[in-house]
């Protein structure tokens, strides 16, 4: 069942258009997850579908309630959708008042809201800092109170806008096994941002991109920034690193950024082929990872660059990590990626 | 710039409109602009006493010549007069009305304990409503205040009648304050005659009082101008002190004291006969 | 400046005395003072608060005007009130007029806008997350403002100070509707006047020192609470 | 309230006219009140930051002092500034006592308080990372005081449109040092007291009026750059 | 050459001691990394090292020069190391305004500042920002805009508290490259905080753990969070999941954190094994890295868990990605690690 609608949604600060999303729908009871790059969009949409800013034009349905882009966004339904910032702030208060606030505001007793608080802090981690100075607290430790401050609140709707930045290896795995644990024991929506791709992948069941405020395609695996030679075919991965040559010079000057399809570039034995070919480098294997039915291998040829291969293919090549390879890098697989400009 | 006096007076020299009169024919007659500081009788001599003006206009005959005697005015011309009324509610609860003793007048008040509204700021009126207390013979409550001047003690006498406390107001303020509070609390004022007509004939919202004693020959108030001494503060324009005391007490300046109309009534009686000097 | 020497010798004379007419003065200025900064604060605050967080057709000249009251002369607001309140107005029967009701009116209209207009600086100063935590957080309108007040309440403190210093050495106001009647509505602004008008210089400045005392005592109050409050 | 309508209607006469003298009150009273508010937040506003950024020892304390003299009474300063200006003070050879000078030295005195006051509440509640910016950044003390101003410059603002709305109403000062004589140091206020002395009310009033629409006319100003500089 | 050299210096925040570093020296033109726990004293740390703060007692030498704990910190010092915060602030002002501001402090030229701040801008990819408002970017936008007003200053001393939080993945690469070249180019020393281990370990030459303000050992890998079984001795990687038996039964209930040492973990063929057994799981071989001479297994077991072998270990054992194996886990690789209190 869908929970949020979107239609022509379009966001504008200042005089710049930051969302423009054709149609868009977020499922109930299910962890969405939002990716994409700097300014995509992706706080703008939090805040709106958490109901705390206006959108500009277009339709956006929340559980059946259509909402209207002439009025301020309704406060009753705040109660129902829960926003964790991305750049929190703390109340001046004690850590578990914060945490308490928002049952405080539901007219919860203090004995109960202060148990719950406990428990909420708890579960971050952070219980020992209870009667801290919240205002006071380091960056990682402010990022944990307020997802605790948020899921005390059982909320229908968890809007975590990257809820892990921040927060140390330990506690990003505590945060993440809880932000799943709530969805599938309580059933509770998530949405969620990052721009830590692995882990979200394991985490959400969707994945939605933004770019430049519009749904997008997933950004490129194998991205480098590369530094033109003067011929404007050659490109360099690294100043003094291997050299790519372009089918096509390129029109502008300036370092860029290009992608390498992962599926189009050819891993061979180092005997087969002599590393100072144009457009093939040598390097070692360093990782195989498992990918659903296709294998990722990482090949470290002074930049880690990634190649898929079928399961089959890889069996053929009887390769293993630490071996010696080269990569043949056809000039089809070079995509130069357009320049983020703003809008 | 020369040609520009510096004169502290009276407020009431000035709200009464009677230098909006003056000045203007007194420029156009000597050249002389007179830079008008108006401020209670006090105040005014004291600005002249520290030789912040260069002459002093006010209306408390004792102090000022005290004032010459003391050296700060080099002499006193007396100017003109105008005269005090006690004025009450029309219902007159102290029963007053036609008195021409204000003497008698006071005892009244203070026997059926209206309420009677002092200015009770030291300034000429102030003193001439003392003097009346004193000498109705009433007992009078004094509280002395003592402060210290130049590391003297110096203590402040203020006079009240005694047990007035309920119905005695003393407020510390100008002559048009005092008659809005006495109109306000039905009570008696002395109040000298032109503030009187100004705010029973000449105001938006003229008050209810009615003058119930008059023309006791106690009840004058006379004006006099000053020029502050050269001796004591060289700076001070003496010369164009005198030039302009002189054009007061010519027949001219006199002439238009005596013209000076509010509302059809002559506020000011030209006094200008004899020159006193010390 | 041995005129100064004076004021301050008069003034612990003053003091010592403890004169009784001089306690009453004290008590009237700090009675209606401390009286209209409260009623001022209780409307003024809340207004600003409004200002800062609602939106409203209009709303850019409402506070353009409220900053143009703080230009309010105190002669206007003294007669303002008095029209109202002097035994002619409507509300003379209830007989107002030279009572230290009536200077508290008129203060508490006199600082109303410092009050607003000084709480709408420090709160839009404020960061916009306290408002939207405590939105999403499910506080509604009020204790949303209250939050955010909290956040800010250094600043307001700062209104209300002002607003207090501004009315416990006001004389215009306290004059004009107060009247300035010895042992009932004389405050130390008003009898300073006085003094000052008898050319009672060292006497005047004498009250004023006394005043400012007065002022430090209540200000080293707040800010022993404000230094705790820090912690 | 026809009180009111007639002032509003003298109000207009009196503009209509265009009085030669009107317009000069009107000139005395914005040429004062905008040099004593200059002047006072030149050193106000330092003051206020200087308290802001610079720890020594005492500091409380001369807060707590600065906080008192919000309080500062008109007569006071009158008193006091009159004491050094006047022919027996050590200033009287420069003849500055009822000149519009005297009455921009008290003036400033008594609202540097206020600006100093209320500049260091709008930047004491600066986020500190303001700060911390600068001077990683090698700013110096005083560009780091400068940055930080700037971004409290809404605050700062509103503490000199209080301290202007202060004086342009101010009557106390400009009667003691002013002398409110007419044609060289009457302003608006003290003209306005002195028609509420003649008891004329209405006049008063309209003066009152036409002060207020003066203020209006340079709040709107400041608001017409203020929204431009927010955007 | 040792450019910072600390000897117990103790920093304390309201009434708790923040740091409280015993020794520590940090090298000139070096890149050093300080890893930790959230209020581990990072940022405490970089702050002090910037000059920023006072510190509490103790002795910090800079470059020779020592600083007292008494005295301000000395303001000409701040021209040399230049701080980019955790959460930086912009100045209401455009980007290369804000960017051009440390170098107007130096009393540049405005055509060379604007010059040189949209160099730095095109190197963190917000040259099309130059204009934009720099306090309305975005959480990475603004994060990249701080640094490049760092770098444009060209210090000899960068600390970067996590700078690369919120960035996007393709940014972060350029961050990274571009912090790794101005120390290997122009000798420029690195001060750098981060939670994303990997990543620091490619580009600092020196690992610094820091945990509660002390200097620690590193935090040990395979962590997890798990649930106590009623006997207090089984553990529950997951609710349903896997159960791990403990040697001594537990003293505490509630959620806890454990780590598993990978090196005494053994992989096993799935055909020796039973995935019944206690303290043996079962799972898919998902991927293979080469780590200097050892070789790290990601085996997907419910959860990902590492398995450090020899080269010749993993030879031997003729497996690869997508192959089943079991792990068994000796109780004496589990090491319950202590709950992280405040000091
Ligand atoms: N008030 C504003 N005026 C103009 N532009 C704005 C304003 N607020 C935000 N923007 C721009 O809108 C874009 C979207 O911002 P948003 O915060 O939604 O991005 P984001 O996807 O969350 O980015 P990040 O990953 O860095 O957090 C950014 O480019 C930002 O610079
Ligand atoms: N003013 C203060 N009063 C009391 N405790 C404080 C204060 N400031 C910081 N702390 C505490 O000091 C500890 C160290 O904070 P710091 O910001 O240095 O941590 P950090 O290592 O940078 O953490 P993070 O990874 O979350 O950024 C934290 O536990 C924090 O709560
Ligand atoms: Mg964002
Ligand atoms: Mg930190």
């Amino acid at each position: 069942m869908s929970l949020y609608k979107m239609e022509k949604l379009r966001a504008v600060l200042g005089n710049k258009t930051v969302l423009d999303i054709e149609s868009l729908t977020v499922e109930k009871g299910v962890i969405t997850a939002f990716m994409g790059p700097n300014g995509a969009g992706k706080t703008t949409l939090f805040n709106i579908l958490a109901f705390l800013r206006r959108f500009h034009s277009g339709s956006l349905v929340f559980d059946g309630i259509p909402l209207l882009c002439s009025q301020a966004p309704p406060a009753q339904l705040r109660q129902r959708a829960v926003l964790v910032p991305q750049e929190p702030i703390m109340f001046s208060s004690s850590v578990e008042k914060n945490v308490a606030f928002g049952l405080k505001c539901r007219g919860i007793s203090l004995a109960q809201r202060t148990k719950q608080a406990h428990k909420a802090l708890d579960e971050v981690g952070m219980l020992g800092f209870a009667k801290a100075a919240a205002h006071r607290l380091s960056g990682g430790e402010t990022k944990r109170v307020a997802l605790a401050r948020a899921i005390v609140l059982d909320p229908e709707v968890l809007l975590c806008d990257e809820p892990t930045a921040g927060v140390d290896s330990q506690n990003r795995i505590i945060i993440l096994e809880l932000i799943g644990r709530l969805n599938a024991q309580r059933g509770m929506t998530v949405l969620i941002t990052s721009h830590n791709a692995p882990w979200l992948a394991g985490l959400a069941s969707r994945m939605v991109h933004l770019d430049s405020g519009r749904i997008a395609e997933p950004f490129p695996e194998n991205t480098f920034l590369v530094h033109p030679g003067p011929d404007g075919r050659s490109l360099f991965l690294t100043p003094d690193g291997p050299e790519l040559v372009l089918e096509e010079p390129l029109a502008a000057a300036g370092t860029l950024t290009i992608s390498l399809d992962p599926k189009q570039l050819a891993l061979l034995p180092a005997s087969l082929g002599r590393a100072a070919d144009k457009n093939s480098l040598s390097g070692v294997i360093t990782g195989v990872l498992l990918k659903e039915d296709r294998l990722l291998v990482t090949v470290n040829a002074g930049v880690e660059i990634l190649i898929s291969l079928s399961l089959a293919q890889w069996k053929a090549k009887n390769l293993g990590p630490g071996d010696i390879v080269q990569i043949s890098i056809p000039a089809s697989s070079i995509r130069v990626l357009p320049e983020k400009k703003p809008l | 710039q020369s040609q520009v006096l510096v004169m502290s007076t009276t407020t009431s020299t000035e709200a009464s409109g009677l230098l909006g009169v003056l000045l203007p024919e007194l420029e156009k007659d000597t050249g002389i602009k007179v830079k008008v500081i108006a401020k209670g009788t006090g105040a005014a001599l004291k600005d002249g006493m520290d030789g912040n003006v260069d002459v002093v206009f006010v209306h408390a005959k004792a102090r000022e010549h005290e004032f010459v005697e003391q050296g700060y005015g080099t002499m006193r011309f007396a100017v003109m007069h105008n005269d005090f009324v006690i004025v009450g509610p029309p219902s007159d609860p102290a029963k007053i009305a036609g008195s021409k003793n204000a003497a008698d007048a006071l005892k009244k008040i203070a026997a059926s304990a209206a309420p009677f509204i002092s200015r009770g700021d030291d300034s000429g009126t102030h003193i001439m409503e003392l003097d009346l207390w004193k000498s109705t013979g009433l007992p009078l409550a004094s509280k002395v205040t003592s402060t210290t001047q130049a590391g003297q003690q110096v203590e402040k006498v203020s006079i009240t009648p005694a047990d007035s406390a309920k119905w005695y107001f003393s407020i510390g303020q100008g002559m048009g304050k005092t008659l809005l509070f006495a109109d306000e609390k039905k009570g008696y004022a002395l109040t000298d005659r032109g503030t009187y007509i100004k705010y029973k004939y000449g105001s938006d919202a003229p008050v209810d009082l009615e003058i119930l004693c008059e023309d006791d020959p106690v009840l004058h108030n006379i004006y006099g101008v000053i020029p502050v001494n050269p001796a004591k503060h060289p700076h001070v324009k003496h010369d164009l002190a005198m030039q302009f005391c002189q054009w007061l007490v010519s027949p001219r300046g006199q002439a238009l004291i005596g013209g000076y109309q509010l509302v059809g009534k002559q506020l000011f009686f030209p006094d200008a006969i004899t020159v006193q000097t010390p | 400046m041995g005129f100064f020497w004076d004021s301050i010798v008069s003034a612990l004379n003053l003091l010592l005395a403890a004169d009784s007419e001089l306690l009453h003065i004290v008590g009237v200025s700090l009675t209606v003072s401390s009286s209209s900064t409260l009623l001022a604060s209780l409307a003024g605050i809340p207004l600003g608060l409004f200002l800062g967080f609602v939106n409203f057709w209009g709303k850019r000249v409402v506070i353009t005007l409220f900053q143009t009251l703080l230009a309010l002369p105190t002669v206007v607001v003294g007669l303002f009130v008095y029209a109202f309140i002097s035994r002619r107005g409507i509300f003379g029967p209830f007989d107002l007029l030279y009572t230290k009701t009536a200077i508290v009116i008129g203060q508490t209209i006199l600082i109303i806008p410092v009050v607003t207009v000084l709480t709408l600086a420090a709160i839009s100063r404020m960061d916009r997350r306290y408002k939207d935590t405590a939105l999403t957080l499910g506080a509604g309108p009020l204790t949303t403002a209250r939050m955010v007040a909290w956040e800010a309440r250094f600043g307001i403190m700062a209104a209300v100070a002002a607003a207090f210093g501004r009315v416990i050495a006001e004389v215009g106001i306290s004059m004009m509707l107060g009247g300035n009647a010895k042992g009932f509505t004389r405050t130390m602004p008003t009898a300073m006047a006085l003094e000052y008008d008898k050319g009672e210089f060292v006497l005047s400045i004498a009250l004023g020192l006394i005043l400012l005392a007065l002022a430090l005592g209540v200000n080293g109050f707040l800010q022993f609470f404000q230094g705790r409050a820090r912690q």
